[in-house]
């Protein structure tokens, strides 16, 4: 059904994660690639300019944190994206986990991985609520999620202002300060030890990508997931239970965006509302910029890392060049699209290469 | 009148893994009928695309009056008066069915629309094919069949020179497709030279003088006069070698079997009046009619996805309440392949491989719902070399097939899934003659291995090859009943006449049984 | 054949009905808004002043709503709306307080600008075919510095006071700024409707594919949906600036929400091919109603989005159990072609096909 | 509003002097600093030039001014650590998020920075700062509050206008206006607490508007605790012909116009200047070792004053003789050097 004799973008984006990549095109066409490349000339033009780009400690450690971090954020989206969903309701879904864990500490008194638990039944309950609604009444998931959105704002605040003074939970429970600071350094094994630019909690973030991967390649919940997105008539009529994904594809993001509420928490130390305030645009331009398809059906979990690692390092990289606010935004968004547009070539060039030597 | 209207010469396209032109020819001269023939994925539609400037060619060029014509856009071609019917449905949903018609060049002043001025050349174009629609109505709310036949009055519309048909009567039953030959021959009659992708050769042999032969992407016969091919020779050039039809082996009917799926006294909530049918392990039942008759309304009602209103459906001997398709699958074991395959049939976007194992999943998941994914390969590969399907890869795009390899993913997922009971909705639309030979077999295999089968189809020749008995509907109503004598002529006859007679209250079925 | 034809004349209604049902719906829900702040206020609500303010704010939800829906009616999202309003707004004060611009010009030029802006988004899209999702987002990034290059931290206020008489203005309690808005939304009602320009631009959006085969091109389409958006932007910008104390970086900054709730909740499906003018004016309006109940019911901001959250899921999946209530008491009659239940995105998505560039 | 800078240096040396000698920085110039504030705003803008000033006059290895946080704590945690990498070693910070900051603050200690918490000071009491320069939040708006009640003559009904209400800070800024409003005995009554309304002008003037549309004749007083809030109050009384008396806090240009001007009656000014003209001078000392803080994580008030239309012109001598009196304080009592 193409007609564009130049490649659309679902020609060339299409990420190999679902499935094999198309043997007729080399590995090089592969999107992520490109990301990859991206990723790795910026850092190195960075540390050309900056040096200290490679400082182990003060500034891979909180780079990859946040790559961490925002990397979950945006699987929590892609999790909906697959069935050609949204979910608007990312930041406060998180802040919704972080809530509960954070009164597990302080009022229950649990331990750090019990309330972590207690966090992602929080974020899993609220995200099958959201689904089971959208499954249920037919609506469009954007008006649902946005009414969520809503709902839990208000909730969380009410929530924060009924029970703390501060709107925080300001309790720690042993480990935490231990988590936040952790990196692979800690861990040895014999004299060698891990690098020090890798912090612990991207434990969480591997899991996730791990997780999701196995799920999505070679599950039947997650080829079912795709296909309700790619065409939710032609799943229905082939038998899948669309509703069922549906529900299960916000439960899973509700889990995804509260493990990240969690992660977030640590990072800065209290479990407040303010959490995933800023979650829902970095949602969605990392799971898009993996290639992720917002009308569904395509999904890249190692995309979403490389998205959203992408947008880190070149913030990272202004902030050491001393870029101020002035021009910041400025920088920030002409690098990203003028990075895109490079690899846009690439891929220009690579599939003529392709059709050339068919 | 043996003037040359558009020359194609040594045309090549290619797609990243496949050659889908590699150096064709074509002739058209005006007031002629041009056959363009091929299998499946043979390169008829691509062809097409080229001539009407949807894809650049790579190589090749295109020649009007001998002067050499370049397309940057499908514009550009109804500007040098080349007109198309692709072979997808291409209409936008939204707009009403005059809108569709005249989107080309809407009637206008000054740049605003004007409506009024559309339906009169609109309720013209559909007349000219005997189609009675409100010109109003969103295209949207039509079935396949009727924006099948709208797609057509807009390529009428614009009176063209060329006129391009890309496998038109795919869908139409047998007298639908009559009158869109007459109006075919009334353009030749003017002077248009039409071109015309079919594989219902018959039809073919009836209405076309010249033909082309594609074969892989290349043309075996150029530009040739029809009149010196038999149809076996066609068959055999488009095949590239002897094409044997073998015979169907007996295959009787327990006509005394509990039916598998039995309808009392159906009424729906599209209009639906006392429908009964009944349908018996082993036997093959066609649902026939014209098009918008409500079959494939009634099929998706019983499904669950329009509401019973009255009456009982029995699958089974038990009394069933279908809520869903899935319900229907799982529960009740019944499979139903859509007529809308576009739209409901296949994923486009998604690989080939997950549009056919989709329904096996549920067989191939082990624990944690892992599936392996050699043995789902397996599966898919048995079905794709048992129905021939032309793909690069597993991993293509069902979006990137051919058509006629679109609706053979579209099925296998069903045959790949084995159900106690097969609704079948015009199920070689656009599928090529070898494969519908292979299909036709398919289908009477699984009947002799005792399956039920519902087959609906506009095909009457499908209908007279392989049903047992065909039910006749019009207009929400069963009409009639006719026993297949597998005689086409006897048998069209007699369909015809119970569609034409409905008039004169209830005809009796013809025939015996139920 | 008679009784098919009857049969069709009685479904045509019905179907009409059906599609407009939101719209019916969005005015009753503003009908019984007014009626309830009527009586609450004991009947303030419909007095001059009142009535005036009301109408001011409402202004901005149904430009930047309107801007959105051009961009959703070809299947595109625009996430520069709050930025590239924010920064036209900011260019107008500052040219013409700092470089002393006259207003009529000053306001001229931004509006141009924001057209431009769009013009260039839009064609950048098409010219990479980078997804305009992440386009946009890029845009709005720069657009954000520089915004903050054009006014730093200070409110921009010493300009025109022609221009702000004009912005207050309010013959007969009906603001101009009102007035405005509703011309735009008037104007490109017909637009859309009535010339052949705005109805290829529909075609685009509800079937690319078609509607490139029938000469439309849709790089065209898109890049003049993009622009339309910039002009409607320019012009909420503009009001913005005429109404407003002065400009600071603010200026937009909760635009982006409010654009998308505005045309999807007014029915415009987020996959293109349809335009909804009333019903995003009405959404406007409900957004607007909102408001004004938090201020006369002196709310807690937090209980406000809760029970906005609230209500509106209830409304939701009640809704969707009272039709299905119905529909099994087969009161409902010739409803349109059933959707697969749970498709989760509406009947108007279940037909439109995937693909094009988005 | 930075004209002073010339006259504090000697001001600043003055107290150095009298300490003997020891909290007169002797080199700065391996000391680079870093002002942090939360994100782009006003209030911080003074800190600016106050920084450049300090490192001209004192001779310091460099002094920063970075906004680029964006209002949220992991961006701010971000930027600090990117500016240690980058060589700086002493941070003034406001925190994003007074709850959380405390973590940082104990983070750069750890690695042996300096570290002061400007205009704003840890939630719960502990401060892991060395020290906390600031205007108590509470305090402030308590005065805003009285300053109004004043404007309204002592009796009436109040609104309180501010921003994020989940934000400690904020919680601190409508404890201190319901101080000030019990504190009448109920002859002012607190009407509404408008929060969430500093994102953005135009909400902020949207709530103004509707609260004076609805509300108007019931209310004889305005207090606004943040930005927004204020220039829309300000412009909705004047517009509506309102009786209410507005009062707003800090001293962007827009407010002291519409002080000037009348539409706002009062507003009260911190002290951003001083907190990064001492806060720089402070982490020198603490940084290149001259001095330690005798009682580390202290808090300091930096002073706010009520400014009015009376004393626009000249508050801020009051202001400079305040930061004066800081600096000696500090050399005096909270310094130990040499
Ligand atoms: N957009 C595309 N991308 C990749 N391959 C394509 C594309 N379009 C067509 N092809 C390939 O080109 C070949 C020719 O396809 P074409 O549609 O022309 O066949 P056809 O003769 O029309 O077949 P049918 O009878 O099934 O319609 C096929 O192998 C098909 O897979
Ligand atoms: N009385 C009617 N009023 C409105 N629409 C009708 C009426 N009768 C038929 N139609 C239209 O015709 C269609 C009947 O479709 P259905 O698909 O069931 O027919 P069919 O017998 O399968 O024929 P085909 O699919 O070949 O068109 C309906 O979808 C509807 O759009
Ligand atoms: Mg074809
Ligand atoms: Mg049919």
């Amino acid at each position: 059904m193409k007609t564009a004799s130049a490649p659309r973008a679902s020609e060339t984006d299409r990420p190999t994660d679902g499935a094999r990549p198309p043997h007729r095109l080399p590995f090089w066409v592969n999107q992520r690639l490109g990301l990859l490349v991206l990723i790795v000339a910026l850092a190195a033009v960075f540390g050309l300019l900056r040096p200290a780009f490679f400082d182990e400690r003060l500034v891979l450690f909180p780079l990859l944190r946040d790559i961490a971090t925002l990397t979950v954020v945006a699987l929590a989206q892609m999790v909906v994206l697959s069935v050609g969903h949204m979910n608007l309701a990312v930041g406060r879904m998180a802040a919704f986990g972080a809530l509960f864990a954070g009164f597990g500490y302080d009022r229950l008194g649990l331990s750090l991985p019990m309330g972590l638990v207690l966090c992602l039944l929080a974020g899993c309950a609220i995200g099958a609520l959201t689904g089971w609604i959208i499954a249920r009444a037919g609506v469009s998931s954007f008006v649902v999620t946005l009414a969520m959105d809503f709902a839990l704002l208000g909730l969380v605040s009410l929530l924060y202002s009924a029970l703390t003074e501060n709107a925080a939970f300001t309790t720690r429970p042993d480990g935490l300060t231990e988590l936040r600071s952790a990196s692979l350094a800690d861990i040895c094994l014999g004299p060698v030890c891990g690098s020090p630019a890798v912090p612990q909690i991207a434990q969480f973030t591997l899991l996730a990508v791990i997780g999701l991967g196995f799920l999505y390649t070679r599950t039947r919940m997650g080829r079912e997931l795709l296909l309700t997105g790619a065409n939710p008539n032609a799943a229905e009529l082939s038998g899948i239970p669309t509703g069922r994904r549906i529900i299960l594809a916000h439960a899973l993001s509700g889990l995804l965006a509260a493990l990240a509420g969690f992660m977030a928490a640590v990072g800065t130390g209290t479990f407040r509302a303010s959490i995933g305030e800023d979650f829902m645009l970095p949602s969605f331009l990392g799971a898009v910029l993996g290639g992720t398809l917002l009308t569904g059906g395509v999904v890249s979990v190692v995309g979403a890392l490389l998205g959203t690692a992408l947008v880190g390092v070149i913030r990272k990289g202004l902030d050491l060049l001393g870029v101020g606010l002035e021009s910041l935004n400025i920088y920030l968004g002409c690098v990203l699209l003028l990075a895109l547009s490079a690899d846009r070539v690439r891929t220009v060039v690579s599939y003529r290469k392709v059709v050339r030597s068919t | 009148m043996n003037d040359v209207l558009l020359e194609c010469d040594d045309i090549v396209k290619v797609f990243p893994g496949v050659r889908a032109l590699d150096g064709v020819g074509l002739r058209l001269t005006a007031g002629s009928v041009h056959a363009l023939l091929g299998e499946n994925g043979a390169g008829k539609s691509t062809l097409i695309k080229v001539i009407t400037g949807v894809h650049a060619p790579d190589g090749g060029r295109l020649l009007q009056a001998g002067r050499e014509l370049r397309l940057h856009s499908p514009l550009d071609a109804a500007h040098a008066g080349i007109g198309v019917v692709h072979q997808e449905r291409n209409l936008i949903p939204g707009f009403s069915v005059a809108e569709n018609i005249t989107l080309q060049n809407p009637p206008s002043r000054r740049g605003l629309v004007d409506r009024e001025a559309m339906t009169a050349p609109a309720r013209r174009c559909l007349a000219e094919l005997g189609l009675d629609i409100d010109p109003h109505r969103p295209v949207r709310e039509l079935s396949v069949a009727q924006q099948q036949l709208v797609e057509i009055a807009k390529a009428l519309h614009t009176e063209s020179r060329v006129l391009l048909l890309d496998e038109p009567t795919a869908s139409l039953s047998p007298q639908e497709a009559e009158r869109l030959f007459d109006v075919v021959r009334r353009l030749t009659a003017r002077g248009t030279c039409v071109v015309f992708v079919s594989h219902k050769l018959e039809e073919v042999f009836t209405i076309c003088d010249t033909v082309t032969v594609l074969r892989d992407g290349r043309s075996v016969l150029e530009s040739a006069p029809l009149a010196e091919y038999t149809q076996d020779d066609v068959v055999t050039l488009m095949v590239g070698r002897a094409h044997a039809v073998t015979a169907m082996p007996p295959r009787p009917v327990d006509t005394s079997a509990m039916p598998a799926l039995s309808l009392t006294g159906v009424s729906t909530a599209s209009g639906h009046r006392d429908i009964s049918l009944d349908v018996r392990p082993g036997e093959i039942v066609g649902l026939y009619g014209l098009v918008g008759a409500g079959r494939s309304e009634l099929v998706k009602a019983v499904l669950g996805l329009d509401r019973i209103t009255g009456g009982h459906v029995r699958v089974h001997g038990k009394r069933a309440k279908i809520g869903s398709p899935r319900q229907a699958l799982h529960q009740y074991g019944i499979g139903y392949l859509t007529e809308n395959r576009k739209e409901e049939g296949v994923f486009l976007e998604q690989p080939i491989l997950r549009n056919i194992t989709v329904t096996v999943w549920q067989k191939l998941a082990k624990a944690l719902g892992y599936i392996s994914s050699r043995r789902e390969r397996d599966v898919a590969q048995d079905l794709v070399e048992r129905l021939g399907i032309r793909i690069s890869g597993l991993a293509q795009n069902a979006g990137e097939l051919s058509g006629g390899n679109q609706q053979k993913v579209s099925l296998s997922k069903w045959l790949a899934a084995d159900t106690r009971l097969l609704v079948v909705d015009e199920p070689t639309v656009g599928v090529d003659v070898r494969t519908k030979h292979a299909f036709h077999e398919l289908i009477w295999e699984l009947a002799r291995g005792g399956l039920p089968i519902l087959l609906i189809s506009s095909d009457l020749a499908e209908m007279v090859t392989l049903a047992d008995r065909v039910v006749v509907m019009a207009d929400h109503r069963i009409r009639g009943e006719v026993d297949n004598d597998h005689d086409y002529d006897r048998m069209s006859g007699r369909i015809i006449r119970i569609i034409h007679d409905h008039d004169d209250a209830v005809v009796p079925a013809e025939g015996a049984s139920s | 054949m008679t009784r098919l034809q009857d049969r069709r004349a009685a479904a045509l209604p019905a179907l009409r009905r059906y599609s407009r049902s939101t719209t019916a719906t969005l005015l009753g829900v503003v009908v019984a808004g007014c009626v309830v702040l009527g009586i609450a206020s004991s009947g303030s609500f419909f007095e001059g002043p009142s009535v005036r303010t009301f109408l001011q704010y409402v202004a901005t939800p149904i430009l930047i709503g309107l801007a959105q829906m051009v961009a959703l009616c070809v299947g595109q999202l625009n996430l520069s709306v709050g930025a590239l309003g924010g920064f036209s707004a900011c260019l107008m004060g500052v040219l013409m307080a700092d470089t002393g611009v006259p207003a009529g010009l000053a306001v001229l030029i931004g509006v141009l600008t924001a057209t431009l802006i769009g013009l260039l988004t839009g064609v950048f899209i098409i010219a990479t075919r980078i997804n305009g999702f992440i386009v946009t987002l890029g845009t709005m990034t720069i657009l954000l510095g520089a915004q903050y290059r054009l006014s730093g931290t200070r409110t921009i206020d010493e300009y025109s006071a022609a221009l702000r008489d004009l912005g207050r203005a309010a013959p007969l309690n009906i603001p101009l700024v009102f007035v405005t808005a509703l011309a735009a939304a008037a104007l490109l009602a017909a637009f859309i409707r009535r010339t052949v320009v705005g109805r290829r631009l529909l075609a685009a959006g509800g079937n690319p594919l078609a509607a490139r085969l029938s000469g439309i091109s849709t790089d065209r389409q898109i890049v003049l949906a993009h622009t339309l958006s910039g002009l409607l932007i320019g012009i909420a910008a503009l009001t913005a600036t005429a109404s407003l104390p002065g400009v600071n970086r603010s200026v937009g900054g909760d635009w982006l929400l409010p654009s998308f709730a505005a045309p999807i909740i007014g029915g415009v499906a987020l996959t293109g091919g349809s335009v909804a003018v009333f019903g995003t004016v009405l959404a406007a309006f409900v957004m607007r109603l909102i408001d004004t109940a938090r201020a006369q019911f002196s709310l807690d901001p937090s209980w406000v989005n809760f029970l906005i959250g609230v209500v509106v899921l209830g409304t939701v999946v009640g809704g969707r159990i009272h039709q299905s209530h119905l529909e099994k008491k087969g009161k409902a009659t010739g409803g349109p072609p059933p959707a697969p239940p749970a498709d989760g995105t509406g009947p108007a998505t279940a037909l439109a096909p995937t693909g094009g560039a988005r | 509003t930075v004209k002073n800078s010339g006259d504090t240096g000697p001001a600043g040396n003055a107290p150095a002097k009298r300490g003997g000698g020891t909290a007169e920085l002797a080199d700065g110039s391996g000391v680079k600093i870093a002002l942090v504030p939360g994100g782009a705003h006003p209030y911080f803008q003074p800190w600016k030039r106050a920084g450049a000033d300090a490192k001209k006059r004192l001779g310091l290895g460099d002094v920063t001014f970075d906004e680029t946080a964006e209002w949220d704590q992991q961006k701010q945690n971000d930027l600090l650590s990117t500016l240690a990498a980058r060589g700086y070693n002493a941070f003034g910070i406001f925190g994003v998020s007074p709850t959380d900051i405390n973590t940082t603050f104990a983070d750069l200690k750890s690695q042996g920075f300096a570290v002061a918490s400007l205009a704003s000071c840890p939630a719960g009491g502990k401060n892991a700062a060395d020290f906390c320069l600031s205007t108590d939040v509470e305090l402030a708006a308590y005065k805003a509050a009285r300053a109004t009640i004043d404007a309204m003559g002592g009796q009436g009904r109040l609104v309180h206008l501010t921003g994020n209400n989940v934000d400690a800070n904020t919680q601190r800024r409508i404890k201190g206006v319901k101080k000030a409003v019990q504190e009448t005995g109920g002859k002012v009554t607190l009407l509404q607490t408008i929060t969430d309304i500093d994102k953005d002008l135009q909400t902020a003037q949207k709530a103004v508007s509707d609260l004076i549309a609805s509300k108007g004749p019931q209310i004889q007083g305005i207090v606004s605790t943040s930005y927004n809030p204020a220039v829309a109050a300000a412009e909705a009384v004047r517009e509506s012909g309102s009786k209410a008396k507005v009062v707003a806090i800090d001293d962007d240009a827009k407010i002291l116009s519409s002080v000037k001007n009348g539409s706002v009656s009062a507003t009260v000014v911190q002290n951003p200047v001083g907190q990064a003209d001492i806060g720089a001078w402070v982490l020198a000392l603490l940084q290149s070792k001259q001095c330690t803080m005798k009682q580390p994580g202290v808090t300091i008030d930096s002073g706010s004053f009520v400014v009015t239309k009376k004393n626009v012109a000249d508050y801020d001598d009051a202001r400079k003789a305040k930061t004066a009196q800081l600096k000696k304080k500090f050399a005096d009592e909270y310094l130990s050097c040499g």
